[in-house]
């Protein structure tokens, strides 16, 4: 009979002040193989922890079961601290008497009924648990960083200079992101191009770092420590190894088409860069709008190239890496806010710009080299409205959440203009001004000290009239209507996944939150790690934030890799299949239930009666398996089982809930 | 007084580690409230959950089963629930053909942020059950209330 | 029919006299004369034993699965249903295909209600084929026994299995003569693993009944031996074939046992498969 | 005495008052006819023999032995209080009720569970008329129109049955049923031969055991699938196993049937089996029902009821290797 150890936590009230423990505690004595039950204000504290394993040692507990919070909090915590004792850590087993019990019920006796019969569920279960030895797997030394943004970009040089190699993948022709496309950062104002260029040349250069632009990730496979990835680069059609970047090439080529970069303000040639300051500073041809590539008509870029880098023959090819651990930083991209707010003008009318699109027209580098001007006539604006929160904070017709950045770099845009355009006005149409950072509320007081207006309230119309667009709305603080005749709009709008975030997540096999962004592990646990192991994530693509918090979740992505990296084995969970030979037909219905194909028939050497004979069973690669359990239900005679979640286990647990 | 008043069904829930669990946890997290008759088993994936288990669970006394797991193109270990989807589409059927009643067995995609929909079907089943009342039937010796021990050698 | 026989019985002593195989599955007489019972011929004389006649109903394939490890071929007299179980038994990776000698002997429809739902009288897998095939007869419909019992209330539809398992004496004559269970140890002998008791309960026994369909049912061949072999003359088709209904309806037509390597619904999924979970 | 065919169900009724009586009854849903307590309105199914023997009175397919409580260490027993008159019941059965005895009440143990449900018992024998296709009792010593071993005897004499008590409990029931018996009950029409006779005299078990290591075993068990079939339905099959079925800290051992067909019926611990194969499993069962038994307790155990050759799926047939002792193959 196995000797048990109950431990009831009151994790201070928000247990005990449901479930009384005082009844908890010698109902669990009573069951069946228990020698020893307590209870105690905070178990997973230290001397709560310490009060377990004196027990232990005190009663011959050969098995706990404790009383708490979910195990997905504090399971592995207690798993560690049974490694400081006889005991092995598997021998335990929680019952999650808190998030679903204690806090999801109000009757107090019916509660404590329920912890009841969720202990003796425990109790039941944790009697047939059995020692298990975690086992270990190589670490394959390389990262890939999928995202060249500044989030990739940060990660991947701090893993570059944490001495491991690193491989950052990037979808455009060139790394750079969003960022590279701003003029100013809040709340320093200083120029964005000059944080971000100097770190993008730094990747450029980076021993450590090979930089796969104009590509995107076709498959994934293997698990953490051993990622299996191919790779899709797409055609460049310009040898980027001859190529000095010179861009003769770009000049004369006859095709004009809208520049993504610029947002559609200006035009760009079929051959590119994405941009001046582009890393690696080398074109890629555009095979939507090359002419040559198209009907076969063209080739100038061909003629001009001194190098003769063109090759219109270029064919997408794909390369398998393999990678010890993997970071998503695919960062954001703005809604469509044309297709969701028709009252806007749903994109009729051109002095109605995004953020972005405002951020271009602003940068030195950008189509208007810095001057603040209507896209529709070229004219300075003398009176610009702001307004905020478009598609953010809307479940009706947008997204739900608030886009967090945009309070300051509307602040900032207002101070660009007044700074650009003296004698300018500027409304900022809010519903709250969030200035969570450091320095933040300072830059809103000196934009509001710099003269522009903030009126609280939603515009509700825009619409044209005799050349300036009058946007109506109401002010909430005065209560009346308002209208301002504006000559530019800017619409600060919502962030949202990037485009192809699905795939990329099922590929990987993380897991999206309602709104897509990428889940976390755990918010405050496991901010920057994703459910699977050896994949993280880094910056927009887990949630809208601003560049201060982008750069230090990238760094802590990276020093989590860094972490793994420097390891040459990982344990991995000994929770994984196992196979009872003498049970196994050798039936072979496990094998193609496993996604990782962790099983495989494996000829063994067996005798029937006094014939020696060869037969097939099944055999689990520990490596591989990652203790999902599909394969055992598959499993008709029970050969197969999961070792920690064993069908006799599973078993007592309904027993045990039906007395 | 109909029949089931005052009657508290016993309900099992087999609940996918990564996502249901976790949404009961983010149901627990923003102190919903739902009736205390589920319990939950958790299992690393509801590929885990052998249908021989609701066998046993309405055997053993449960009133209600309930398998959840991650929604399609989710799970955790990628094809998991695929299997339980179509294990549990055969096994639902089965059991209602043997004459389980269709409320008392129920599997539902739950993932990891759907806290409300979480403490929804939980509501939800409860009160159905609530109303079927407590299951009889998979639980008889042979012929109803012959008992082996007494006489008439339980034929 | 004797011509029949006289051509199985010449066949069999060939492969016997030539040594290619080690013995032949066949049928041979009883003490009366509307039964036979398979034997085992391992001598050209013993050939003589052959009968061939409207009664020779058991399936013979089911007896490899006792030597499954061969010196020699072995020699099988294959009908349509004996093909089918062979194809399930490779596909089940319990028997080797050229382990074994398959003589074709096409079905002249044998007299057990079994032979009723027969979809396939030809075998179709052979190594020699004695005669010509047969025309296969119109099979009784496939789940008409299944609509009975869906169209009765869920309490109806409990007495009526309830009534079943409750004549269930777990002889399991129905699993030892199913192709499918061929498990070197069957779950229900494995008290250990708790799945089920040894108690003979209507409760037990019913939990037996739908398991062996779960575990059978996507993969069975429809040959009704089970029936045929239950002593108690139990309905035990009635739940392996809801299960072919019910995977009939969800994935479009499914028939088992055609050839040896499609694989079983069970033991794979799409993308796009009806769902009512969300 | 003699009793009228249609005074029959009165009878019977009668004797209901008393105790429980079970009779052989035809199944509800058109399966299998067997022994099932009378409710004291259906027409009881006289044609033949059940499939199903009557030796599930006696010794049920499972029934609960002692209760315990792991917490407390209490035990409790659970003893059958049944008191139970079956009619109908025929003389090979009667006979198989007699080996029964043998092995649950002598050689220095006997069987409380067994003992309780014996004594409860009044065995009404009614002798066949025509024997069924696989009926080969006369060969097994087991005369078709006479049941010395059972309470009281019937026959059938056309329009009534003729009534001769056996045993106390015998003159008791034919005290109860005295309004109804009438005079006459002359001697019973001649019983019927069975369709086939084998031998089974007294040599047999000595001479089947000599050729224990015969290859005759092998042809004989090849074809068998090593199902429970012929065990359970056999009226003299009286192996159980013990099981536990746990409620929490209390649960109740029970015993059921089984059958040494099964291959894991005699695998001991660690894997090793005395009989690993159906050969070895088919002659223990011919051996033990023509041979052990006679030799431990003096009386063949096959009463030739022909219930396992009528059931087996695959047609075996014990009789066929006592023509095989003889020298004779029916089956060629």
């Amino acid at each position: 009979m196995s000797r048990i150890g109950v431990f009831v936590c009151h994790c201070g009230t928000n247990i005990a002040s449901v479930v009384d423990p005082d009844r908890l505690t010698p109902a669990a004595r009573e069951m069946p193989g228990v020698v020893y039950a307590a209870d105690y204000r905070y178990m997973c504290s230290e001397p709560g922890q310490q009060m377990i394993k004196d027990s232990i040692s005190e009663h011959g507990i050969d098995r706990i079961v404790i009383a708490s919070c979910s195990p997905r909090m504090h399971e592995t915590t207690f798993r560690k601290m049974l490694k400081g004792t006889s005991i092995n850590p598997y021998m335990l087993e929680i019952a999650n008497i808190r998030e679903q019990c204690s806090w999801v019920h109000a009757d107090k006796g019916r509660a404590t009924e329920k912890a009841i019969g969720l202990v003796r569920m425990a109790v039941s279960k944790v009697s047939k648990n059995e020692p298990l030895y975690a086992q270990s797997i190589p670490i394959t030394k390389r990262a890939l960083v999928i995202g060249g943004g500044i989030a990739g970009i940060q990660a991947a040089l701090d893993i570059a200079d944490a001495g491991h190699e690193v491989v950052l993948l990037e979808r455009e022709p060139s790394i750079g992101g969003k960022m590279a496309m701003l003029d100013k950062t809040f709340p320093t104002l200083d120029c964005s191009a000059c944080i971000s260029t100097p770190k993008m040349v730094d990747v450029g250069a980076h021993p450590n770092i090979r930089l796969m632009t104009y590509c995107e990730v076709e498959s994934v496979s293997g698990y953490i420590g051993s990622f299996e990835v191919a790779i899709r680069q797409k055609a460049r059609y310009v040898n980027h190894d001859i190529c000095t970047g010179c861009g003769l090439c770009e000049t004369k080529c006859p095709v004009k088409v809208d520049s993504e970069f610029n947002l559609g303000l200006s035009k760009r040639p079929a051959i590119y860069k994405l941009f001046p300051q582009a890393v690696p500073s080398k074109p890629v041809i555009d095979s939507e709008s090359c002419r040559m590539l198209k009907d076969g008509k063209c080739g100038i870029c061909a003629k001009l190239c001194p190098l003769g880098c063109i090759d219109y023959k270029d064919e997408a090819r794909t390369v398998t890496e393999s990678f010890g651990a993997i970071i998503m930083a695919t960062g954001y991209q703005l809604v469509d806010w044309a297709a969701m707010y028709g009252e806007y003008g749903g994109g009729r009318y051109r002095d109605i710009i995004s953020g972005l699109q405002f951020e271009r027209t602003v940068n030195a580098a950008g189509p208007t080299e810095g001057h603040i001007l209507r896209p529709s006539d070229g004219r300075e604006p003398e009176t610009v409205v702001i307004v905020k929160c478009v598609g953010s904070r809307d479940p009706k017709k947008g997204k739900s959440y608030c886009s967090r950045a945009c309070c300051m770099y509307a602040a900032k845009h207002a101070h660009q203009i007044l700074e650009k355009l003296p004698g300018s006005r500027v409304f900022i149409f809010y519903i709250d001004v969030r200035t969570p950072g450091k320095g933040y509320e300072e830059f809103y007081d000196q934009t509001r000290m710099d003269g522009a207006v903030y009126v609280r309230g939603r515009i509700s119309k825009i619409y044209e009239e005799d050349g300036g667009l009058v946007c109506q709305g109401e002010d909430s603080l005065l209560g009346s209507q308002v209208r301002v005749r504006a000559d530019m709009v800017i619409l600060e709008t919502a962030m949202e996944p990037s485009q192809g975030i699905e795939g990329l997540t099922s590929m990987l096999g993380a897991a999206r939150d309602a709104n897509n962004w990428i889940q976390e592990a755990h918010p405050k646990l496991r901010p920057v790690e994703t459910q699977v192991g050896g994949v993280f994530l880094a910056g927009t693509c887990q949630g809208p934030k601003d560049i201060p918090d982008t750069v230090s979740q990238a760094s802590a992505a990276a020093a989590k890799v860094i972490g793994l990296l420097n390891k040459s084995e990982m344990e991995t969970s000994p929770m994984i299949s196992a196979v009872e030979r003498d049970k196994c037909s050798g039936c072979g219905a496990c094998v193609g239930i496993c996604p990782y194909k962790a099983i495989t028939l494996q000829e063994i050497d067996d005798r029937l009666g006094a014939k020696r004979i060869k037969r097939e069973v099944a055999s689990v690669n520990s490596g591989l398996c990652q203790g999902c359990g599909a394969c055992t239900a598959a499993c008709r005679t029970g050969a197969l089982d999961l070792l920690g979640f064993r069908n006799g286990q599973i078993l007592e647990e309904v027993d045990a809930l039906c007395l | 007084m109909s029949l089931t008043e005052g009657f508290e069904p016993k309900i099992i829930a087999f609940c996918c580690n990564w996502c249901t669990y976790t949404g009961a946890d983010l149901a627990g997290l923003n102190r919903m409230k739902y009736p205390e008759n589920v319990h939950v088993a958790r299992v690393p994936c509801s590929g885990r959950v052998n249908p021989q288990f609701i066998l046993r669970a309405f055997q053993k006394g449960c009133d209600g089963v309930m398998v959840c797991g991650c929604h399609p193109g989710d799970c955790h270990y990628s094809t998991g629930n695929y299997f339980t989807r179509r294990r549990f589409m055969l096994m639902k059927r089965m059991l209602e053909y043997n004459g389980i009643d269709p409320g008392r067995f129920h599997a539902r995609w739950i993932s990891g942020s759907e806290a409300a929909k979480f403490r929804d079907t939980v509501a939800e089943v409860s009160e159905r059950l609530r109303k079927l009342g407590p299951n009889t039937k998979y639980r008889e010796a042979l012929r109803e209330g012959a008992d082996a021990g007494k006489g008439g050698a339980g034929i | 029919m004797s011509d029949r026989q006289e051509k199985m019985r010449q066949s069999a002593e060939k492969l016997l006299r030539d040594g290619e195989v080690g013995y032949v599955i066949g049928w041979g007489a009883t003490r009366f004369c509307d039964r036979t019972t398979p034997v085992f011929i391992d001598s050209p004389e013993g050939a003589a034993s052959l009968v061939w006649n409207e009664h020779a109903v058991n399936s013979l394939a089911k007896y490899l699965l006792d030597d499954k490890y061969p010196d020699k071929k072995i020699g099988l007299f294959a009908r349509g249903c004996e093909s089918r179980a062979v194809n399930r038994m490779i596909k089940d990776n319990q028997v080797k295909r050229e382990s074994l000698y398959l003589i074709g002997v096409p079905c002249d429809g044998k007299s057990s209600d079994r032979c009723r739902l027969c979809r396939e009288r030809n075998p179709l897998v052979y190594d020699v084929l004695l005669w010509e095939p047969e025309a296969n007869a119109a099979p009784a419909d496939r789940f008409e026994r299944v609509r009975g019992v869906e169209a009765m209330s869920p309490d109806e539809r409990y007495r009526y299995w309830g009534g079943v398992y409750d004549r269930c004496i777990r002889c399991y004559a129905c699993r030892n003569a199913c192709p499918v269970c061929s498990c070197r140890e069957c779950y229900v002998d494995m008290g250990r693993t708790g799945f089920q008791g040894k108690q003979h309960s209507r409760s037990d026994n019913q939990i037996f009944g739908v398991t062996r369909a779960f575990h059978v049912g996507d993969r069975c061949i429809e040959c009704g031996e089970c029936e045929r072999a239950c002593p108690m003359g139990l309905p035990i088709m009635g739940q392996t074939q809801k299960m072919l209904k019910e995977i009939n309806e969800l994935s479009g037509e499914y028939e088992c046992g055609l050839d040896a390597d499609s694989d079983s619904f069970l033991g794979r999924f799409d993308l796009d498969d009806k769902d009512e979970f969300m | 005495m003699e009793l009228k065919k249609d005074r029959l169900l009165e009878a019977l009724a009668l004797l209901r008052e008393g105790s429980d009586v079970a009779l052989p009854l035809p199944a509800d849903d058109g399966g299998e006819p067997a022994f099932r307590l009378w409710d004291g309105v259906q027409e009881p199914f006289l044609g033949s023999n059940t499939s199903l023997p009557p030796k599930e009175l006696l010794f049920p397919r499972s029934e609960g032995m002692y209760g315990y409580n792991l917490k407390t260490g209490e035990l409790s027993d659970i003893l059958p209080e049944a008191r139970t008159a079956v009619f109908g019941i025929r003389p090979c059965d009667v006979k198989s009720i007699e080996n029964l005895d043998h092995a649950f009440l002598e050689k220095g143990y006997v069987d409380s569970y067994y003992r309780a449900r014996r004594d409860g018992l009044t065995t009404i024998a009614l002798g066949c008329s025509e024997a069924a296709r696989t009926c080969f009792c006369d060969s097994m010593g087991v005369a078709p129109g006479d049941a010395p071993g059972a309470d009281l005897m019937m026959n059938d004499l056309g329009d009534a049955y003729s009534v001769k008590a056996n045993t106390e409990k015998g003159e008791a029931v034919a005290k109860l049923w005295e309004g109804l018996l009438s005079k006459g009950g002359a001697k019973a029409p001649a019983a019927p031969a069975c369709g086939f006779s084998v031998k089974a005299d007294d040599s047999l078990p000595d001479r089947l055991t000599a050729r224990f290591d015969d290859p005759m075993w092998d042809s004989l068990s090849k074809a068998c699938i090593g199902c429970g079939c012929c065990s359970f339905i056999c009226p003299t099959c009286y192996c159980f196993d013990i099981g536990r079925e746990n409620r929490g800290a209390c649960g109740t051992a029970f015993r059921c049937w089984d059958s040494c067909m099964f291959s894991d019926y005699s695998r001991m611990a660690g894997g090793h089996n005395p009989r690993p194969s159906k050969k070895e499993r088919l002659r223990n069962r011919y051996l033990h029902k023509l041979a052990y038994f006679s030799q431990r307790y003096g009386a063949t155990l096959c009463v030739g009821c022909g219930r396992c050759i009528d059931k087996c799926p695959a047609n075996l047939d014990i009789t066929r290797v006592m023509d095989m002792m003889e020298g004779v193959d029916a089956n060629g």
